[in-house]
């Protein structure tokens, strides 16, 4: 499935300063899997921790969700609370 | 507010019964974190460093090892070597390695028979220590020759030739910002400054810990959430997590402070060393103050641009925060929240994590959020008095609601912004008129609420009453409001259900009681494991009666036939299903583990009037209102308070709470003489509307409550005060003389 | 440290410890006799959570000496309730919400109840000045004045 | 440390003089102890002098002035009509200390020992000319409160020295006393600055003035060059201003925590003008 991601600016270092990219991946572990591939600075981003909206829908990250045919995903700061 | 938007009426969802832990916690029998003892127990206390920075040369602790009645001394050395990342950080927060990072670092600590004992021997221990430099402020923490915090502090994030003690960098935007700032007719830019104000949790740190060389634990302890203790205590000790087994006390107030280590991991290696002797250690106000998390204190530059009749075209910040010696702010929060009620065309973002010689930040209620509250509302209100505007319409104009693309990213579903402004600007509050050296105030926050990992079980008595047992703490009222929602999910009295909080053994993970999660993500996994024990007990029925399953359905605690083609049978109770569990296949019980998806966006509005004495700076909030979606009020006086409480954290941040740190470095006001958080007569009532536009993801379409009321009065009293006398204070706290300043020279000052 | 030997008098019960002179009547109603209902928030009279009543006056317990309570009498939360039922402030609390965390209101309880035993219609400022002394962070207060204020009400009724 | 519990003022002075290390006087406590918890003073005696007879009492001299035991506390002032109805100004300044609870406990006499140039209760003791009665191995002696304080948190006391009441002289006819403080609070904060005033009128003349400033300098200090801006005066606007800025003048106070020097110049002019107004009002029997 071709899935849309958006990345926040300060990414776009390690993704050839792209901050839109478009991937072809079934779940977001296969995501996760080929934006480390292709852009290996990213991979310490995901150690970080992050969360993730996939059409809209803001969570933890599940590695095993099957992303939709065109889902529009952003990775954001890891969710916390006081 | 709109009624008519619930989808359901409720039986039990929405009214106020009485809480289940009342009678404990008016008689004085609910056991907190330092309420309990054990047999054989000692007394730890712990040395704490004199300096702001400095290397620990020696650590001495002969003469102290010899006084009648100490058990156990232990330093950095007791702990486990060649750990790294941030648990590292946490092991270095919880006890000092070669350097002392802040005033109050622990240093090491000591377990004895005796409070006392302990606390002489802790006097013996001779430390020897090579002063350094520090920097304390979080501007002067990236100028050039400011000395270093830690080598190698930043992670992958931070652009090189960034100052070192930058720990993180974050930067993110959408739209054309210059275009949008070319088209606006007003475009402001401003730099506020918040400083560092702590949860002021009443009840300080405590915990009772016992570890043996088996490497087999137990510890009870006041925490928002016990799996992060084990979790964390686990890998700083380097134990098996599930050999740890952590009660959670009764909570005297956390805000966000309890959702970490301190103590903890003192308590356990002095267990250890003391033969496996259980060790209490309770903090003093002033550890308190001086070695747990307050928040971050801010720098933030803000512009925005704006056409005359309203419309924001443009914004962009940069915050820089302070969140202590190992980094930790929460900047990227304030990022996201920063214009997060509005619709901007362009918005960028970039923020820094800096570190400086003070204590670890830790969360503090809707962390961030009320920092870029100050920043950007403030900003928006100097802009609607420069433009003569009503501030609420401005905001109204601007404001987010479905379908809208947030400011930092994901479009946003169901929200009630545009509703709780406008819940606001009906209220009485907003137009009852004004006297001498009297202002208004408006402000708008925000919080996103996430769900999180989450496991819950419900399992159903003999005389079908209902246990309920969760994993996050109560510390305002949570037992009643999931309470609430299984006796409306079963449709079972309020009286028949029995929330429980389980140690760790008994549950899956549980995040905290954070991120204002507790009924929002513990009620909806309540609800799934309510639904499964319904299932069950309707297939049970079916059994009895011999029909398909799909033929029972379950209405207010009883099972009945699903319509003419299911028979004729009488409902059955829970209480007769219940009583008859013995003879149909045993207990029923229901669990739910995950993490709960979906966040809760809540906003608010606050209003607030003030009254400034001109001769001498001081401030009276003579009324102060909130409005905020609560999506839906499970428990609207626990809905209420909550508001209340928040918002008079907001007051006392804005007002007087602050870190005074003197010039060698020390916290001058570890204690709640001058650490100045609000008294009963400092304040009016608080007023409040709840708003109630139902979360679409939660059952019963709440959004969680707790953190967005904090944000709002940093500005809303900013405003009012610049109202009252003219003088905008773009920084706090507005102390009396800060503000005196202000009046007579029209500078702050910061 | 050789340790003295008090005799006093606690929620009506005759009650004997043996303490060390530097400990606080706070200290030694948790640790010596298990009443632990009087919180320590600040150990400094700051915050209120330790309130008692000593020989008919408020108290921080904090600032009173163990060896102090010799041959007084003293209250603590855990004597407000009747044997039957809450006192009617502690009902009150339950009822309108006046409590989040739990940890100030024993001291809260007891320093209402001081407040109404004198004076049974105070004014809400007066309600406020006179709980200015314990400090509660969750619930900005109102929820308390207002309990109070409604307690003082019924009590008025009643009377 | 070792704990006294004496039954006369004699015995407590001689526990004093055969006991080595720190000796300490408790009535109220509420300093003592707090030094105890702290850490800053551990004493190696503490001599409770609150069973001595008599130490609770507020008694009314012959010569028509108050006698205020040593450990009466600051509610039992507040609680005594007369006394506050004749020194509203004095017994204003020790309400002001702490809480409710405190209010229970503190004393003016420990308010006074514990030499804090901001002590609530000073400013107004000293406004009223009160002085208190020493105690030691030679015998008693009378000293003006205003003498007692020496530097912050020191006393002209000498060890061994114990204070047994405060005394007051006699109330008359158009005078009144105000004590007005400064805290970024509503309650519960140590004075930013404080003044108390003491007038005596004549035809609605000024004819004396006692002028004390709080917190604006090493000690409770008069301020006599601003009382005598005073005296003579109906205390009008003009007055009042130049009142104020002499008390500005005076005082010398330090940035700290609390306050910069700047903000308590700044601010002690206020409060001493509210101050003298209202204890004009007083002195004319408006409340």
């Amino acid at each position: 499935m071709a899935v849309k991601v958006h990345l926040w600016e300060s990414l776009a270092r390690f993704t050839d300063n792209k901050t839109e990219l478009t991937i072809d991946a079934d779940t977001v572990d296969e995501l996760i899997y080929i934006l480390s591939c292709d852009y290996p600075g990213l991979i310490e981003f995901f150690k970080s921790g992050f969360s993730i909206a996939i059409n809209d829908e803001i969570s933890n990250p599940d590695f095993n969700d099957l992303l939709p045919e065109n889902a529009e995903i952003f990775l954001l700061q890891k969710l916390k609370g006081g | 507010m709109a009624k008519d938007e619930l989808a359901k009426d409720f039986k039990y969802i929405g009214t106020r019964p009485d809480r289940p832990d009342g009678y404990d916690k008016v008689t004085g029998r609910a056991k907190y974190g330092a309420d309990v003892a054990a047999v054989g127990m000692l007394h730890g206390a712990v040395l704490r460093s004199p300096y702001a920075h400095a290397r620990i040369t020696s650590i001495n602790f002969e003469k102290a090892s010899k006084l009648d009645g100490v058990k156990a001394i232990i330093t950095r050395d007791d702990f486990p070597v060649g750990i790294d990342g941030d648990t590292l950080n946490l092991l270095e927060n919880t006890i000092a390695g070669e350097f002392a990072y802040y005033d109050g670092h622990a240093i090491a600590a000591v377990a004895a028979t005796s409070v006392h004992i302990a606390k002489e021997a802790i006097n013996e221990i001779e430390v020897e220590y090579e002063v350094l430099p520090h920097v304390i402020d979080v501007d002067e923490a990236i100028k050039p020759d400011a000395p270093v915090i830690k080598n190698n502090a930043r992670d992958f994030s931070v652009p090189k030739g960034s100052s070192p003690n930058v720990a993180s960098y974050i930067e993110f935007g959408t739209g054309d910002i210059d275009g949008g700032f070319d088209k606006a007719d007003l475009v402001k830019s401003g730099r506020f400054k918040t400083e560092a104000a702590h949860q002021g949790y009443i009840e300080p740190h405590a915990c009772m810990a016992q570890l043996d060389h088996d490497g087999q634990g137990e510890m009870w302890v006041c925490t928002q959430g016990h799996w992060y203790i084990r979790q964390m205590c686990a890998s700083v000790l380097g134990l098996e997590a599930s050999k740890l087994c952590v009660t959670p006390s009764e909570i005297g107030g956390g805000f966000g402070g309890k959702t970490t280590i301190f103590i903890e991991p003192l308590a356990l290696a002095l267990s250890k060393k003391s033969g496996g002797r259980p060790v209490k250690i309770v903090m003093s106000r002033a550890e308190v103050l001086r070695a747990t998390g307050p928040t971050a204190s801010a720098s933030m530059d803000v512009k925005i641009g704006i056409t005359k009749d309203g419309y924001l075209t443009s914004g962009s910040v940069e915050f820089r925060m302070q969140g202590g010696a190992f980094g930790g702010s929460p900047v990227s929060e304030a990022l996201q929240c920063a214009f997060a009620p509005y619709n901007l065309p362009a918005a960028h973002h970039i923020g820094y994590d800096i570190l400086a010689n003070r204590p670890r930040a830790a969360a503090y209620r809707a962390p961030g959020s009320p920092m870029a509250a100050f920043a950007v509302e403030s900003l928006i209100d100097e802009i609607c008095t420069d433009l003569n505007l009503d501030p609420i319409d401005v905001r109204l104009k601007n404001a987010v609601k479905e379908g809208d693309k947030s400011s930092y990213g994901p479009k946003f579903k169901k929200i009630g912004l545009i509703e709780t402004l406008e819940a606001a600007k009906d209220h009485p509050n907003y137009s009852i008129s004004l006297g001498d050296n009297q202002g208004r105030g408006v402000a708008a926050g925000y919080w996103m609420n996430h769900g999180g990992e989450t496991s819950v079980s419900v399992s159903l008595a003999e005389d079908g009453s209902v246990n309920v047992t969760v994993g996050t703490p109560d510390i305002g009222g949570s037992r009643a409001s999931i309470a609430l929602m299984t006796a409306e999910t079963y449709g079972i009295p309020y009286d028949s259900v029995r929330v429980n909080i389980a140690e760790t053994g008994a549950l899956g993970f549980n995040e905290p009681t954070h991120g204002s999660r507790a009924t929002l993500a513990s009620g909806k996994a309540v609800y799934e494991a309510a639904n499964q024990t319904i299932s069950e007990m309707c297939k049970r029925v079916a059994r009895k009666w011999q029909i398909d399953p799909d033929a029972v359905f379950w209405e207010n605690g009883y099972a009945k036939p699903a319509g003419a083609n299911a028979g004729d049978f009488s409902p059955i109770s829970i209480k007769q299903i219940a009583s008859e569990m013995d003879q149909t296949g045993g207990p029923i019980a229901g669990h739910h583990e995950a993490s709960i998806r979906g966040v809760g966006h809540s906003f608010g509005v606050h209003i607030a009037d003030v009254e400034v004495d001109p001769e001498t700076g001081r401030i009276t909030v003579l009324r102060y209102l909130v409005a905020q979606d609560a999506g839906r009020a499970i428990h609207p006086s626990y809905v209420e308070g909550q508001f209340q409480g928040g918002a008079v954290q907001g007051i006392g941040w804005a007002l007087n709470e602050e870190y005074v740190y003197g010039a060698d470095g020390c916290l001058q006001n570890a204690a709640f003489l001058d650490y100045r958080v609000p008294v009963a007569s400092d304040l009016p009532n608080i007023d409040t509307i709840i708003v109630e536009v139902p979360n679409p993801d939660h059952p019963f379409g709440v959004r969680g409550v707790g953190e967005t009321g904090i944000a709002p009065p940093l500005p809303a009293l900013a405003n009012a005060v610049n109202a009252a006398v003219g003088a905008r204070l773009r920084s706090l706290p507005m102390s009396p003389g800060k503000v005196l300043k202000t009046i007579k020279t029209g500078e702050d000052g910061c | 440290m050789t340790k003295i030997h008090v005799k006093t008098n606690i929620n009506g019960d005759k009650v004997e410890f043996l303490t060390d002179p530097r400990e606080t009547l706070l200290d030694c109603l948790r640790d010596h006799i298990g009443l632990t209902g009087s919180k320590e928030g600040c150990g400094t009279g700051d915050c209120g959570a330790c309130s008692c009543i000593f020989d008919g006056n408020l108290v921080s317990s904090c600032l009173v000496l163990g060896v102090e309570a010799e041959g007084k009498s003293i209250e603590t939360i855990e004597g407000m309730a009747g044997e039957k039922e809450l006192h009617p402030l502690q009902k009150k609390f339950i009822e309108m919400a006046a409590l989040q965390c739990g940890f100030c209101t024993p001291g809260i309880l007891i320093a209402a109840k001081a407040l109404l035993d004198r004076n049974n219609d105070p004014t809400e400022s007066e309600v406020r000045y006179w709980l200015a002394g314990n400090l509660c962070r969750c619930t900005g207060y109102d929820k308390i004045i207002k309990a109070v204020m409604e307690t003082a009400k019924d009590i008025r009724e009643t009377a | 440390m070792q704990y006294h519990s004496p039954s006369s003022f004699n015995e407590a002075v001689a526990i004093s003089n055969s006991s080595s290390g720190l000796v300490k006087y408790l009535a109220g406590g509420t300093d003592v102890l707090v030094q105890l918890k702290i850490g800053t003073k551990s004493p190696d005696h503490l001599i409770d002098i609150k069973n001595i007879p008599g130490v609770r009492e507020i008694s009314l001299r012959d010569d028509g002035g108050y006698t205020i035991g040593a450990a009466v506390s600051g509610a039992q002032l507040t609680d005594h009509k007369e006394l506050s109805k004749k020194w509203p100004g004095l017994v204003e300044g020790m309400e002001l200390v702490g809480s409710a609870q405190i209010q229970s406990r503190a004393t003016l006499v420990g308010n006074l020992c514990n030499g804090s140039p901001a002590a609530d209760s000073v400013p107004g003791m000293i406004a009223a000319g009160a002085s208190v009665s020493i105690l030691n191995s030679s015998g008693t002696k009378d000293v003006l409160v205003e003498d007692i304080p020496s530097g912050p948190g020191s006393t002209s006391l000498k060890n061994g020295e114990l204070i047994t009441a405060i005394n007051l002289p006699k109330r008359n006819d158009y005078e009144g006393d105000a004590y007005l403080r400064f805290i970024p609070r509503t309650e519960m904060d140590i004075a930013v600055v404080g003044c108390a005033v003491n007038l005596s009128l004549e035809n609605g003349f000024i004819t004396t003035a006692k002028v004390v400033l709080g917190a604006v300098g090493p000690k409770v200090m008069l301020a006599h060059s601003a009382a005598d801006c005073l005296v003579g005066t109906k205390l009008d606007d003009n007055i009042l201003s130049r009142f104020s800025a002499k008390c500005s003048q005076i005082a010398k106070p330090i940035s700290d925590k609390r306050g910069s020097a700047e903000f308590r110049k700044d601010i002690i002019g206020v409060i001493a003008q509210r101050a003298a107004r209202k204890a004009y009002d007083r002195a004319l029997g408006k409340y």
